[in-house]
């Protein structure tokens, strides 16, 4: 390694500081989580896997986690099986008006989702549509539909038409063509999306916020528990949170790894 | 109509066929719903349809509406501000300086990887460091830098945005990361090779070439920042009310649908402005890189 | 069945629910509101999510305007003649002979303070008081524009008119840079007290200090009924229109105005019961007193909410102070 | 021998309006190695595309074996293509690439027959060791490979190659050519090949369509096409041409004289040039290789000679070839002098002088001017 | 002349351990043309991108004007590099690509002066119409001629090009390598090139440079490779060459005869065989284009005549390429007969037969077997 420039170590503080920012909140996260002291401040208080018990044997919040993997479950589903067809048809045919519908299909997720909460809040009340889990599935799949959509898209302005041609070339009809070579060839960004969408979806509060009616995700649940001041149990939540994020990231990538 | 024509046409409705219905129904027509509300009419205890301009022109004569726009655009900008100045250098960083790929990837996975943890939560997180008894007082009291814990690092804007940034660094970073990953190193070569030091070769060829992700970067970073409604009810002060809080409040305490759908509808347009003003500035700093 | 109530907390607590989720085999769920602002836009989102609602004396009458509860069988609360008169003839509470809502439980929004960091206060002035900059709380409700009206001595409170809005708007958005943070629930009051965050705000007497002392921190805290007098609120229980669960709503309204109810719910908030013969029968007569048990006349030393006259001109003077810098 | 592919009157315009392929007429015999040979956007890929059914001819008619197949979509035409990138399917192995076509669609042939037919295809391309590597493990001429026998597996009837070879290093391109000639002759199959490699094309083709504009320029074998091309179009592009402009001065027996300003060069009058008129502006074609250097005293009567002002000269390994300039109006002419002999060097003309060159008439070719 | 880059026993080794240049001793005189010339990954990248200041030498030291500059940054030397994919900025015009040595940090020039020397820049290269284009919108050619003017502008002692006409298509890759050549002559700037085709390198250095794994193989004019090859190796690198193995039978006055189990060939013996004796393995390098065919009868006193079996043929336009084996290990043999009349393809030996051929024992050079 050679001597670094001024501006080299200088740019190297500024990445140093922000890694201790990103990572500092999940740190003291972590830590608060075994501490005994039902008020955060330090200095700490005893080791304790207290809070994790009583997280365990919160059954609304286990409740509500139920209801958000349902929830995530259901719209990561939605949005590959409504996404992907968007994405093909927006890559593939040159027609007037799908520039439109693919802005619109990306709308949502540039725009607050209080907005798509509030008018998928607004047409549930004309349709009477009952508020629960499934006008939360709705949304989700409505707000979350463009990120698979964007990301596919993508992978298919990379993806060789050629090798389409070539299956056509070989005697397999289209519908054989996009689950032999179509589908694997953009397998890794379905995959890489729906995990995003399953994760923004896991974690939506803007949109769940209108649209819970008995039934609490997780956030919710959260989001209303802060409400009513911290209690530690919310830091053993959240770092069980961390936990599985970290078990679904290494998961993904090493699936994802041995093909592209 | 050719057997190919019946085909091709054949494909497209089988293929389009749910993603438009679907589109149309939950997308297309809630908004156009929100629209339409927006024009209906406060009348207690609830609202009644009706077409009236009267809740735009609220939103456009009463000050306060303004103000909250105001206020939210302006911290909306100083988020995107600050997560720029922090997460371009360390998406340089990640790849112009750190050589191997591996490390890179690893880096790059590292600074990700909040964006997977509950977003509340990071949120939340910040109410326990910055308190008047949280993690930042105490570290400052025990260096004997304060001998008061101070009061003024939660509940108010800084904390906002310290939070908001926080949030939304992973967004900032990696559309920047992505611009300058298809930057061939060969062009920073070049420049070098035509006379040009490391400080103005980063002037006058990366930055450029990395622009669309910055645009991209910021775009993201304003439109999520600007529609925030959790970050202000955790860490904001009582001056913290951002237009998103506003929206919530018409359609929570004030029970005035119209007028939040209204609100809500202005929002819309401000962010499909910015979106499109936005996409042609990319499209200028977007430069075919083949 | 199931029991989805929108209530206050504290009203909802296991130590007397999981009695009476055992003796009905109706499963109790509760969501808890911040404010009274919160019943209206929760029902009108849709239908059918919640059975019983517990909005306070100032509300109920919103509620049965907006058609969002039906009105109570009374034969199938045979206990409602126990509650105080006073409460029972509240004019929104029986209509035209008609009755809307079952008196749950009462109490006072006083003055909460620090005794180590602030003086006895005698007057709601003291939220105004810049000596407490930073260090003062207020409830994120309308009522901030009665405390703001009962401080410049306006007596017509919820009858105010526009320049006496504008007048309190005014004083309100002056307080806020005094103000830390405005709070929404008890439990995030009791939060900031314990975080050293607040010395000094307006609170439901009762739980919330509870809540402070439970958190073991080494100074106290007081309530106290300032000059201004102390305001007056009593939550009802309201039958959610068109919800399927009738039978175990009335289960539970009964069972809320019984003795286990009662105590109950006294026992976790510390507010007062509205049914003293029941009360009578759990409480010790040290606590009966304290709970103005046969005081009923108490009710008049407090400012009693009433539902404001123009509503929504006090929604919006209360979000424009809100959105204010 | 009969006709297996036809393409009658085939016109391809893209939406847009561009006339990619201008009515086309072509029949290939079953069992020919043709090759379409053109510059770049004449049309080539757009014809091949047309015979394998990706693109829709905008008018005529195709046919196969007498049948018309012009509106029949790719994965029902006996056809197969190797495409100018390969396109190998990258998540599949060598064996599944090659296998692909054989288990597919209708074609759903039994294990034991496809694991057979793979073999014989990949033994034929020399890879059976290569069976269970992934395309991205393979070099470019593994892949070409690969290519050959994915198409070859499925025994079309007609074979189509995009530039097959394009992609290769010289060296391996070569190399390439020659299997892929051998292949041709082993299987029997017809081949229809693209390139704008004219040395390719002479190297490996029965017949050559030499395209231009979307139309066909001619028709034939390497031989005619080097040595009786049918308009300086062709000439300039089979093999490297000098094309001069001048006047004809004489006429007489298939043979004209074209005065280039002061120098007067003599050639064969092309098939389409019969018509041409004493004074009329034409166009002579002569090879840099065909022209010889004659010394000053020199001058043999079967030979053309002329002189031309050497201007640069480049060492090209198996020849030298000189760049002068001829008649009055200076025009570029390349000449190619054989280094038989090193001694020879020596006797180059200098740079910058005037020099005599000699050819044989019937080496140069006379076209009209408008042909061009 | 003097010289202007010396390089004195430089490596590279590269982190991982492999050693991509071996220790190149390497003088290059002002003005010269000089080409890297060798097979893929023989290093000939490293070296230049050592010279530009890109890649630090392991060992060894780079010198400019006698100036050690082994360790000065890219942007101190008065060095320009034309890149093989140009590496133009896509976010400049045509007319800044060019202007920005020009504006750099410390080479402020004026206004003026910059505009002039762009313009002189581009002129130099014809593209004075392109100067607002972006690169986006030219040509490859175009693009080519932008990397060499940029370079240009900055009037670099020492121009580095890095095979700068891969990318290009044959018909404009030989008129650019002409519009080269012109350029270095006008200018005089020492030019190195890189490049992995022969015949580039032959067209249009003054020397080449030929390296193999890392180590420089041979240093010498286009002629001295082509005619006096040091090794087997150069001599299948440059030009096409059969190399036959065998064993010296016969040894004299810098001659020696190769048997190949059945055809004896003569051939020169190269100066770094000297050494071999009657016995010893030995390889004959002999040129496809110098072989020559001879009827059955005839026999000349001059050439070593020898027999081959003729097995296939293909059409070169310019000549015939003739697949044939010879001797007993049946080894490959390709010879090009030129087609010098059209009544000669007649001529050509049957196939399938065995005909006879001969050289020039002076055309074929012999080299010890382990020195390919
Ligand atoms: N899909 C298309 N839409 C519009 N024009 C097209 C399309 N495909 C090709 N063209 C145009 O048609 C012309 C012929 O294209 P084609 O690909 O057949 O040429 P080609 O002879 O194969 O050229 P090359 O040697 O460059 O491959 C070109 O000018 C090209 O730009
Ligand atoms: N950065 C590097 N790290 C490790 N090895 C390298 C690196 N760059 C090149 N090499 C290796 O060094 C050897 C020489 O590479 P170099 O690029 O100099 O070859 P080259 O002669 O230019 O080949 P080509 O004709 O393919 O461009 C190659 O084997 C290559 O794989
Ligand atoms: N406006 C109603 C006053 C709220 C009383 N309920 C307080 C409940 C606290 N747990
Ligand atoms: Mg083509
Ligand atoms: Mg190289």
């Amino acid at each position: 390694m050679h001597k670094l420039y001024w501006w080299q170590r200088g740019l190297l503080g500024v990445v140093g500081g922000t890694m201790v920012y990103l990572y500092l909140p999940i740190v003291v996260l972590v830590v608060f989580s075994f501490n005994s002291n039902a008020v955060m401040s330090l200095p700490l208080a005893e080791f304790t896997f207290d809070w994790y018990r009583k997280v365990l044997a919160n059954e609304a919040m286990l409740t509500a986690l139920g209801n958000s993997l349902i929830v995530a479950s259901c719209a990561t589903v939605l949005t590959v099986v409504i996404g992907v067809p968007a994405a093909l048809v927006i890559d593939r045919y040159r027609l007037p008006g799908l520039g439109l519908f693919r802005r619109t299909i990306l709308l949502p997720l540039s725009l607050p989702g209080i907005v798509t909460g509030i008018a998928m809040l607004n047409f549930y009340r004309q349709l009477g549509i009952p508020l629960g889990l499934g006008a939360i599935i709705i949304g989700h799949s409505t707000a979350l539909l463009g990120i698979v959509v964007s990301q596919v898209l993508t992978r298919l302005s990379r993806f060789n038409r050629r090798l389409e041609e070539a299956s056509q070339d070989l005697g397999a009809g289209p519908i054989e063509t996009f689950f032999k070579v179509t589908l694997p060839g953009i397998r890794s960004a379905i995959i890489g999306s729906a995990l995003l969408s399953f994760t923004l979806s896991f974690d939506e509060i803007p949109v769940t916020y209108f649209l819970t009616g008995r039934d609490n995700t997780l956030p919710m649940y959260i989001y209303s528990t802060l409400r009513r001041g911290i209690t530690p149990e919310i830091n053993a939540i959240g770092t069980l949170i961390i936990l599985a994020s970290l078990v679904l990231i290494v998961a993904s990538v090493s699936m994802l790894k041995d093909k592209d | 109509m050719t057997p190919r024509q019946k085909r091709y046409w054949l494909g497209f409705a089988g293929v389009f066929g749910v993603p438009l219905v679907w589109t149309s129904l939950f997308l297309l027509i809630p908004y156009a719903v929100m629209l339409a509300v927006s024009f209906w009419t406060r009348k207690f205890p609830l609202f009644v349809p009706d077409f009236q301009f009267g809740n735009f022109r609220q939103v456009f004569a009463d000050p306060q509406y303004l103000e909250v726009l105001l206020r939210t655009g302006k911290i909306a900008a100083l988020v995107s501000v600050f997560a720029l100045a922090l997460g371009y250098p360390l998406a340089y960083f990640l790849i112009f300086i750190v050589r191997t790929a591996k490390v890179r990837n690893f880096l790059y996975m590292v600074v990700i990887v909040p964006l997977w943890v509950s977003y509340l939560l990071r949120a939340y997180v910040w109410k326990i460091i910055l308190g008047t008894g949280g993690v930042l007082n105490s570290f400052l009291m025990w260096t004997g830098i304060i001998d008061q814990p101070s009061g003024l690092f939660l509940y108010n804007q800084t904390a906002m945005i310290i939070t908001l940034t926080y949030i939304f660094i992973p967004f900032m970073v990696m559309p920047i990361y992505t611009a300058l990953e298809k930057i061939p190193p060969r062009l920073i070569e070049a420049s070098h090779d035509l006379g040009e030091g490391p400080f103005w070769t980063f002037l006058r060829v990366v930055l450029p070439l990395s622009w669309g992700g910055v645009v991209a970067g910021a775009t993201l970073t304003f439109c999520l920042a600007f529609g925030d409604f959790v970050a202000p009810s955790l860490v904001g002060g009582p001056d913290g009310m951002l237009v998103a809080n506003t929206v919530q409040t018409q359609f929570g305490a004030a029970l005035n649908w119209p007028l939040g759908s209204a609100l809500s509808t202005v929002i819309l347009l401000l962010v499909l402005t910015i979106i499109t003003i936005s996409e042609r500035s990319e499209r200028y700093g977007k430069i075919d890189l083949d | 069945g199931e029991l989805n109530i929108l209530t206050w907390e504290g009203y909802a607590d296991p130590s007397f629910i999981k009695d009476f989720e055992t003796k009905s085999s109706c499963k109790v769920s509760a969501t808890y509101v911040g404010s009274n602002d919160d019943f209206a836009p929760k029902l009108a989102a849709g239908s059918g999510v919640y059975d019983i609602i517990v909005p306070s004396i100032d509300t109920i009458g919103q509620m049965r305007l907006a058609g969002f509860v039906d009105s109570i069988d009374l034969k199938k609360v045979p206990e409602f003649g126990q509650v105080h008169a006073k409460f029972r003839s509240n004019p929104d509470v029986t209509v035209n002979g008609e009755v809307w809502a079952v008196p749950l439980i009462w109490g006072s929004v006083s003055v909460l303070y620090r005794t180590d960091k602030v003086t006895q206060p005698n007057s709601i002035k003291v939220l105004w008081n810049p000596e407490y900059k930073g260090r003062i709380s207020l409830w994120d409700d309308k009522s901030a524009i009665y405390w703001a009206a009962r401080m410049l001595g306006y007596d017509n409170i919820y009858d105010l008119d526009d320049t006496q809005l504008a007048t309190i708007k005014a004083r309100l958005i002056e307080q806020k840079p005094l103000v830390r943070k405005y709070w929404s629930t008890a439990g995030e009051l009791a939060q900031l007290f314990l975080n050293d965050e607040v010395w000094v705000s307006n609170a439901w007497t009762g739980l919330i200090a509870k809540e402070i002392r439970k958190g073991g921190k080494p100074f106290t805290v007081a309530e106290v009924d300032p000059a201004e007098k102390s305001e007056g609120w009593m939550d009802s229980m309201m039958l959610v229109k068109g919800s399927p669960n009738t039978d175990c709503s009335y289960q539970f309204i009964n069972y809320m105005l019984s003795a286990k109810g009662q105590c109950g719910i006294v026992g976790s908030t510390d507010y007062f019961p509205t049914n003293p013969v029941s009360a009578k029968t759990c409480l010790p007569a040290e606590e009966a007193r304290s709970r103005h048990l046969d005081d009923p006349g108490y009710v008049d030393s407090l400012v009693m909410w009433q539902m404001p006259k123009r509503l929504d001109a006090y929604l919006e003077t209360w979000n424009a102070v809100k959105a204010a810098m | 021998m009969k006709t297996i592919i036809q393409l009658e009157n085939v016109s391809k315009i893209y939406t847009g309006g561009f006339k990619a392929v201008d009515g086309i007429n072509l029949g290939i015999l079953e069992g020919e190695f043709v090759t379409l040979l053109g510059p770049s956007g004449c049309g080539k890929t757009t014809t091949l595309r047309m015979l394998a059914g990706f693109e829709e001819p905008t008018r005529g008619r195709i046919s196969l074996d007498g049948q018309d197949i012009t509106d029949s979509p790719p994965y029902r035409r006996p056809i197969n293509t190797v495409f100018q990138d390969y396109a190998l399917f990258p998540h599949l192995s060598v064996l599944d690439n090659v296998a692909y076509g054989l288990r597919t669609g209708k074609r759903k042939l039994g294990q034991a027959l496809v694991a057979e037919r793979v073999k014989s295809a990949l033994g034929m391309v020399g890879l059976l060791g290569k069976a269970d590597n992934r395309p991205g493990q393979l070099s470019g001429g593994q892949r070409q490979r690969v290519a050959m026998a994915r198409a070859l597996a499925c025994q079309p009837r007609v074979l189509l190659l995009d530039e097959p070879l394009s992609a290769l290093d010289v060296k391996l391109r070569e190399k390439m050519q020659v299997e892929l000639k051998q292949l041709h002759q082993q299987l029997g199959i017809t081949f229809l090949m693209v390139t704008h490699d004219q040395k390719e094309a002479l190297v490996m083709s029965d017949r050559i369509v030499v395209m231009h504009d979307g139309k066909i320029a001619q028709i034939g074998t390497p031989e005619d096409l080097y040595d009786r091309p049918a308009s300086a179009y062709v000439a300039d592009f089979i093999g490297a041409s000098n094309l001069l402009h001048g006047k004809v001065s004489a006429l007489g027996d298939g043979f004209a004289e074209v005065d280039l300003d002061g120098a007067v060069l003599r050639g064969r009058l092309a098939d389409s040039a019969r018509g041409l008129a004493v004074g009329d502006a034409a166009v002579i074609s002569l090879r840099p290789e065909r022209v010889q250097r004659v010394t000053d005293g020199e001058s043999k009567e079967s030979l053309s000679v002329f002189e031309a002002r050497v201007m640069n000269r480049h060492f090209h390994g198996y020849d030298v070839r000189l760049d002068a300039k001829i008649g009055g109006r200076y025009q570029d002419l390349a000449i190619d002098l054989r280094r038989d002999s090193i001694a020879m060097v020596d006797s180059l003309p200098p740079m910058g002088e005037v020099a005599r060159f000699a050819m044989t008439a019937a080496d140069a070719l006379v076209f009209a001017e408008d042909q061009q």
